[in-house]
């Protein structure tokens, strides 16, 4: 791991950063990119990130894609005859509208933040951003438990690992892997059909009851379940990290003795 | 506190017998454990580690051997009340791959006992991983749920990332395992997209009741019909990754370039078979749901999806073999291939003849045989490869020049096993396509008959390749001195090469036997319980009668 | 538009999935990938929950599938971590471009 | 007596694996001799037959002889027997492949000398294996079991072309595996496609009739599936009712066409037949001689056995249909082979030639349906089997001497080495089809078969005139050949030559007698065998094109 500080890495497009004391970078322009002495209109073709200055029309664009998306939300779900929830005679729940619009909101942003983002902290970070909102949207869904589960093993593990691996591996944290210009369109025109014909196609098919009958399950019904119908995936699910225990401590080792 | 215990006693069955159909599993892991405690007492040398592992295999071997007495006994009609909570089923299928896969364990181990015994120093990682891998392998074979599906390949794979950069100083083996994991973890995410799509659409992770409802939705018209076949599709996705089925296979050639040669011996056969049992147990699970006549054409665009996958696989490897320089990366293409010409066994079940029922029998029997005749051929010519990289220090085509002289016994066995693989007699290779192409012909439909000529131009192409290492071998010579690899290693490519020559001779009683394990298998009917949830309510095991009345040639 | 239902977690989830798939195939950093195939297993995990929530057939084994795949999902990046350390740890790099030893 | 026949070689291939390295050739020359030896045995009970040759095979056809048959591979209603006999076709053949195996295997005795010689034991090893491959495909009467003695030859075959072959070895031998398992992947094809629709004949009768099974013509049994059972598949017309109306099972082609044109290319390969010809020149150029020898001599013939054996019988009604195209492909080849070989200035290539132009007739005489044809076609395979193998020792031994093959550099040979030269006459001379010699009664009765075919093809005897223009195009290249190279002025390069040892001459003579009393008796020699089979064949053939 002492390569951290010694090798010089190749300069890169966009250039290398410096590494900031202090770990977690606050989003705050002009240095949040590392885009600070160049020209805005360069910048704005390089910079994926919605806080630059340069980036004023950016981050309307981002906007105006957000609130598309959400009517499109809001537009296929009616299309798809969303309205089982009025019918059922409840009070419609504004508040979990609400919070389940910003939830979304948010998660659409992260979600845009991880996909321009070039550096891997920054990524992490945005990522982290989109776990805790997901979380969040277990919660909505009633669903405490795995909610609570995401915050902790999800946000406060995998994640916390996939950080130190990029602090592990990069020799500069801040070093960012550019991708063709072409590349970075074309897979952003692809994913974004994907998305609308996803979202028609879902929209459309049959869901056999849309209605939230459940009022959420017991942590109690959980530990039954797994102890019992699942018991099987459960041990083997132990075996499992068993053994990814042995094999990432083995890979992970230092050689040299 | 009483019900929960209630239902995990629920499997109808005592807990003690589940158990006993368990303990295949059990001992493995079992095995697994005493691996990590062994170095304790014994330290972490080589030796104690083998003899742990070779008698842990051997109480697999003897557990296996009881719970197919088991089995056998029960016989199909009970095959459903062992269904092992909903998860796992202990049948023919599953048990006949637990005994290729211990039969190829040891082979594996003898291989690393010749090459990489002696210098290796973490042995109790390696055999933990290895056996972690053919633990996750052996569940992948006897799931019904796909829950346990991806345990059961995440088990596998994980595993199998690990072991593939197990030599940590071997740049090519990090690459190698770094391309394997991330095209793994890509292909795991995609599958779960599509597991999570099936689950909204039938509400249930039951297999049988997936397939169950896929065929009633699939009905021309029906509103969920692509959905439906997105979510297949990508759990489709998953297996054929573990297959290495041709969109899926970058990171293969990769992967056993990279990791150690039994690594790669290992992943060839053993990897690629437990796909393709899954994907056979599916084609089972479609065809027991497709039970009713008016759903038998709805099973072919399924056939038709793995029939075309099939022949893009094996056209592909075959063609990639042709222009590499090294043999291990080229039997690396050729395990492409070849998992190309298993997968068409699987496509045979649907009939022209609309009086037959969809059976995959013919072709589960015809994947078994050609799984136990690919394994050693497999061993073989990857053994011999071994054997010459270890003496030479290179696996490229060069280091083969004139081994027939330098090698005569590497050489000949070599040659055996490439013949065997291009499939000629009087070699096991050609019986092994030999059911294949009957199993196909026999359907009698036009994907059969497509499929038949696919594979049989299939081993014209891949005639010139194979061709080229025996070439090298025999044709051509250098100035290079005779190789002299250890007599185990030797002795262990003449056992692969001779198992060849008397698998061909004794066609009928492999068959006979890789017939038995592929009867009486677990067929699952589901049908709508009052609440409208599915269940799956009853076992209709297909006996041997329906067997024969199913190989019979159709009008 | 005010009654949340299924179909609105669904199209979250679709979010996820695409955003996941565009950050595997323009990244070009192992870890980065990594991060796309976490978003892609969240999408299936939205799914299932919401599935849970909405569906009167479903029951607890959305939940369940979820709860194993958040725990699969931290097995494998504790793998995948450990492979990019040691690549790294032998390469210098973990830029998926500069792995080039093995070429198709 | 089959079995030991056939796996004799085996035995003689494996004691060659561990007897030290200078008793080898004993090894198989004794295992070759021992084979022909036992093969011989065979003769007698063909010999009973005398003068009236319906006794021996007047039972209709499949009346066979020393059958030796075992299940091999059992299943429910599939069975791949393990099935050996002999009938009118398979008997000469078989004793054509031990006489010519073990000449070859004597001229193969010098192998030390060889320019590559290492590897003795290999060498002897797979030619005795290539042997019993051979023999297996003239013997075997199961179709699974003929084509894997089919593929069994072609690995041998092609490691002795390419580790001891010439220059070239390489390119031949791989461009002969490649044709040749190009043509057997159709047969397999056809094995497979032809296994299960004898199936589905069976069933549709068992269900017409519901019997519980059909029986067999010429054997007690009853069949309840699919067999692949030659003599079966030809005579029980159950089967064959199905094969001739049948369908494809894939687009639904009509099935005797598509499968007799699998098997036909497959065996055309072989045979060869124009444009499929190309691997040979250089096979057997490349080819060492004692393997040119068995190459010529037994290999070709057994895409003429291919066709006596399965596309004739099994296929009647294609038969007729194709009789048009495959005369054409025989005259073709009779005459491009011809004219190529007047062309070529390298003595083997030439010869080489001379047996696409000789097989040809073969393929001519098959084609017209009548009794000479069938008889002229059986005679000139045998003929060529002798007559061929003769001219590629010829030329083998005038190479080791001289080094080269170039015709045009050779001449008087006859003068330096006249023993050689006298036996290099009667070789080239059975080879052209002079009168008295083996050469001329085949292309004979092939012309006058064609002629007779007149009343039932029209184009018939513009055929027969071609065919014959083949014999004066035969001769015009053999004749010029014999000028250039035995006659003329004796050269000072070649004057110290020795002449023909005593071995060479042990190789040759016994292929000179037996191309001049086959040309003398070809009743007592070939015909009183094989007629009453041919007619058999030709008289089902006729039947069910009626």
């Amino acid at each position: 791991m002492g390569n951290q500080e010694g090798g010089t890495s190749k300069p890169r497009r966009g250039g290398v950063s410096k590494p900031r004391p202090g770990g977690m970078p606050k989003p705050k322009a002009p240095a949040c990119c590392g885009m600070g002495p160049l020209a805005p209109q360069r910048a704005w073709r390089r910079c994926a990130c919605p806080c630059h200055p340069g980036a004023h029309r950016r981050v309307a664009a981002v906007v105006l894609a957000l609130a598309v998306t959400l009517a499109g939300t809001g537009g296929v779900a009616m299309a798809a005859g969303e309205t089982a929830g009025v019918v059922r005679g409840e009070q419609p729940g504004l508040l979990e509208a609400v919070l389940f619009y910003l939830v979304a909101t948010g998660v659409v942003i992260s979600v845009l933040g991880i996909c321009l983002s070039r550096s891997v902290v920054r990524m992490a970070v945005w990522l982290f951003v989109t776990l805790g909102l997901v979380a969040l949207l277990y919660f909505l869904l009633a669903a405490t438990f795995l909610g609570a589960i995401q915050l902790i093993v999800y946000v406060g593990g995998t994640l916390v690992l996939l950080v130190f691996g990029v602090m592990l591996t990069s020799r500069s944290p801040w070093a960012r892997y550019n991708c063709r210009a072409w590349e970075l369109y074309g897979a952003g025109v692809v994913c974004l059909v994907l998305l609308v014909s996803l979202c028609l196609l879902l929209g459309r098919a049959e869901w056999v009851g849309t209605q939230a009958t459940t009022p959420g399950v017991p942590v109690a019904r959980i530990g039954e379940v797994l102890l019992s119908k699942y018991v099987l995936p459960f041990e083997a699910a132990g075996v499992l990290l068993f053994i990814v225990m042995v094999g990432a401590a083995h890979l992970a080792r230092d050689t040299k003795k | 506190m009483d019900s929960a215990v209630n239902t995990i006693m629920s499997g109808s069955e005592p807990i003690g017998r589940q158990l006993l159909l368990l303990s295949p599993l059990l001992a493995l892991v079992a095995t697994l454990l005493a691996v990590v405690v062994a170095p304790l007492f014994a330290g972490r040398g080589v030796r104690p580690v083998v003899t742990v592992v070779l008698v842990g295999l051997v109480v697999t071997f003897l557990a296996v051997l009881r719970v197919t007495g088991e089995v056998a006994h029960a016989g199909a009609a009970g095959l459903l009340a062992e269904r092992l909570s909903g998860m796992l089923i202990v049948d023919n299928l599953s048990l006949g791959y637990m005994f290729i896969l211990l039969v190829f364990l040891v082979g594996v181990m003898w291989l690393w006992w010749t090459g990489s015994a002696p210098t290796e120093q973490d042995a109790p990682e390696f055999f933990i991983l290895l056996l972690g891998s053919a633990l996750g392998m052996a569940m992948m074979a006897s799931s019904t749920n796909l829950l346990f599906i991806v345990v059961a390949m995440e088990t596998a794979s994980l595993s199998s990332y690990a072991i593939v950069g197990f030599d940590k100083k071997n740049p090519v083996g990090a690459e190698a395992s770094l391309k394997y994991v991330v095209f793994g973890g890509i292909s795991a995410a995609i599958m779960l997209y599509g597991i999570s799509l099936l689950y909204g659409l039938c509400g249930s992770l039951d297999v049988a009741v997936v397939a169950r409802y896929t065929l009633e939705a699939l009905q021309p018209g029906g509103a969920n019909v692509i959905v439906l076949t997105l979510g297949l599709l990508c759990f489709l996705a998953g297996i054929a990754f573990k297959m290495s089925a041709v969109p899926f296979h970058f990171w293969c050639p990769d992967a056993f370039e990279g990791a150690k040669i039994e690594v790669t011996t290992w992943l060839s056969v053993a990897s690629k078979a437990a796909g393709l049992i899954l994907l056979a147990r599916l084609a089972l699970t479609f065809c027991a749901a497709a039970g009713n006549q008016t759903a038998i054409p709805l099973l072919l665009p399924l056939a038709w999806v793995v029939g075309i996958l099939a022949t893009i696989t094996c056209t592909y490897g075959n063609f990639c073999a042709y222009k590499q320089q090294s043999v291990k990366r080229l039997l690396a293409y050729s395990s492409i291939a070849h998992a190309g010409y298993m997968m068409m066994a699987v496509t045979v079940f649907v009939y022209v003849d609309p009086q037959r029922a969809p059976t995959p029998l013919p072709g589960i029997g015809a994947l078994l045989t050609y799984v136990v005749i690919y394994l050693f051929m497999n061993l073989g010519a990857f053994g011999v490869t071994g054997l010459v990289a270890w003496e030479t220090g290179s696996d490229k085509l060069e280091a083969f020049t004139g081994l027939a002289r330098r090698a005569p016994w590497l050489a000949v066995p070599m040659v055996i096993c490439l013949v065997s693989l291009v499939g000629l007699p009087p070699l096991a290779g050609f019986i092994g396509k030999w059911w294949i192409l009957l199993a196909l012909g026999a359907t009698g439909g036009t994907l059969g008959w497509l499929l038949v000529l696919v594979m049989v131009l299939n081993t014209l192409i891949s005639l010139f390749y194979y061709m080229r290492i025996v070439v090298r071998m025999g044709l051509h010579d250098t100035e290079a001195g005779p190789v002299r690899p250890p007599v185990r290693g030797v002795v262990l490519v003449n056992v692969c090469a001779a198992a060849l020559i008397a698998l061909f001779v004794l066609a009928y009683p492999l068959k006979d036997l890789t017939d038995r394990f592929a009867q009486a298998l677990y067929l699952p009917v589901v049908s709508a319980t009052q609440d409208g949830k599915q269940a799956v309510v009853s076992g209709l095991p297909l006996v041997s009668d329906g067997y024969v009345e199913n190989r019979r040639p159709s009008e | 538009m005010l009654t949340i239902g299924l179909m609105h977690y669904l199209v979250v989830a679709a979010v996820l999935l695409c955003g996941g798939i565009f950050v595997m195939a323009t990244k070009r950093n192992a870890i980065g990938i990594l991060m796309g195939v976490e978003l892609v297993l969240n999408s299936a995990n939205v799914n299932l929950i919401a599935f849970d929530r909405y569906l009167c057939r479903a029951g607890i084994d959305g939940q369940i599938l979820a709860l194993f795949v958040i725990v699969l999902a931290a097995a494998e990046a504790a793998i995948a971590v450990a492979i990019c350390v040691n690549f790294y740890r032998v390469l210098a790099t973990i830029d998926v471009d500069r792995a080039t030893k093995l070429q198709g | 007596m089959l079995s030991l026949i056939v796996f004799l070689p085996v035995l003689g291939a494996l004691l060659c694996l561990v007897v030290p390295k200078p008793h080898v050739r004993t090894v198989a020359v004794l295992a070759a001799g021992a084979t022909l030896v036992v093969s011989l045995f065979l003769v007698p009970t063909f010999l009973h037959g005398g003068s009236n040759p319906a006794d021996v095979f007047g039972n209709g056809y499949g009346k066979l002889h020393h059958v030796e048959r075992a299940a091999w591979i059992q299943g429910d209603e599939f069975t791949i027997e393990y099935f050996l006999g002999v009938d009118g076709v398979g008997f000469p053949l078989v004793i054509l492949t031990t006489v010519i195996s073990f000449l070859a295997c004597l001229a193969s005795w010098n192998f030390d000398t060889w320019k590559i010689n290492r590897g003795v034991r290999a060498y002897f090893s797979l030619f005795l294996l290539l042997e019993t491959g051979m023999l297996g495909v003239f013997v075997s009467l199961d179709f699974f079991l003929f084509y894997v003695f089919w593929e069994v030859m072609l690995l041998p075959m092609y490691f002795l072309i390419g580790v001891w072959g010439g220059p070239r070895r390489e390119y031949a031998a791989i461009k002969f595996f490649l044709f040749t398992l190009a043509g057997s992947v159709l047969m397999l094809v056809a094995l497979v496609a032809m296994y299960l629709q004898s199936g589905a004949a069976i069933h549709e009768a068992m269900e017409a009739t519901s019997q519980p099974g059909v029986a067999s013509a010429y054997r007690d049994a009853t069949l309840t599936g699919g067999t692949f059972d030659l003599i079966e598949m030809a005579v029980n017309p159950v089967i064959q009712k199905h094969f001739a109306s049948g369908l494809t099972r894939f687009l639904d082609f009509r099935f005797a066409p598509v499968m007799f044109i699998f098997l036909f290319i497959g065996f055309a390969i072989k045979l060869p037949i124009v444009p499929l010809h190309t691997w040979l020149p250089d096979a057997h150029v490349e080819a060492p001689t004692p393997i040119s020898m068995i190459l010529a001599g037994v290999l070709l013939k057994m895409g003429g056995y291919g066709f006596l054996r399965l596309c004739y019988p099994i296929f009647p009604t294609a038969a007729k249909e194709f009789a048009l195209l495959l005369a054409v492909i025989g005259v073709v080849s009779i005459l491009y082979g011809a004219l190529c070989a007047m062309a070529q200035t390298d003595f083997k290539k030439l010869v080489a030639y001379s047996s696409v132009s000789h097989m040809g007739y073969v393929l001519l005489g098959l084609a017209v349906l009548t009794k000479s044809g069938f008889g002229g076609a059986m005679f000139q395979m045998l003929a060529h089997g002798v007559s061929s193998p003769m001219c590629f020792f010829l030329v083998g031994v005038i190479y080791e001497r001289a080094h080269h093959r170039e015709i045009n550099r050779f001449g008087g040979l006859w003068l330096t080495m006249p023993k050689y030269g006298t036996m290099a006459t009667i070789g080239f001379f059975a080879s052209l089809g002079l009168p008295a010699l083996c050469g001329f009664i085949g292309e004979f009765w092939v012309v006058m078969g064609t002629f007779e075919a007149r009343s039932m093809f029209t184009w018939a005897p513009v055929a027969a005139v071609l065919a014959a223009a083949g014999v004066i195009l035969t001769a015009g290249y053999i004749l010029w050949l014999i000028r250039r190279v035995y006659l003329g002025p004796e050269r000072d390069e070649y004057r110290g030559y020795s002449d023909a040892s005593a071995r060479e001459m042990g190789i040759m003579i016994p292929m000179a007698i037996l191309a001049i009393v086959m040309g003398i008796l070809p009743m007592q020699t070939v015909f009183n065998y094989t007629t009453g089979t041919l007619n058999n064949v030709l008289k089902h053939v006729v039947a069910m094109v009626s």
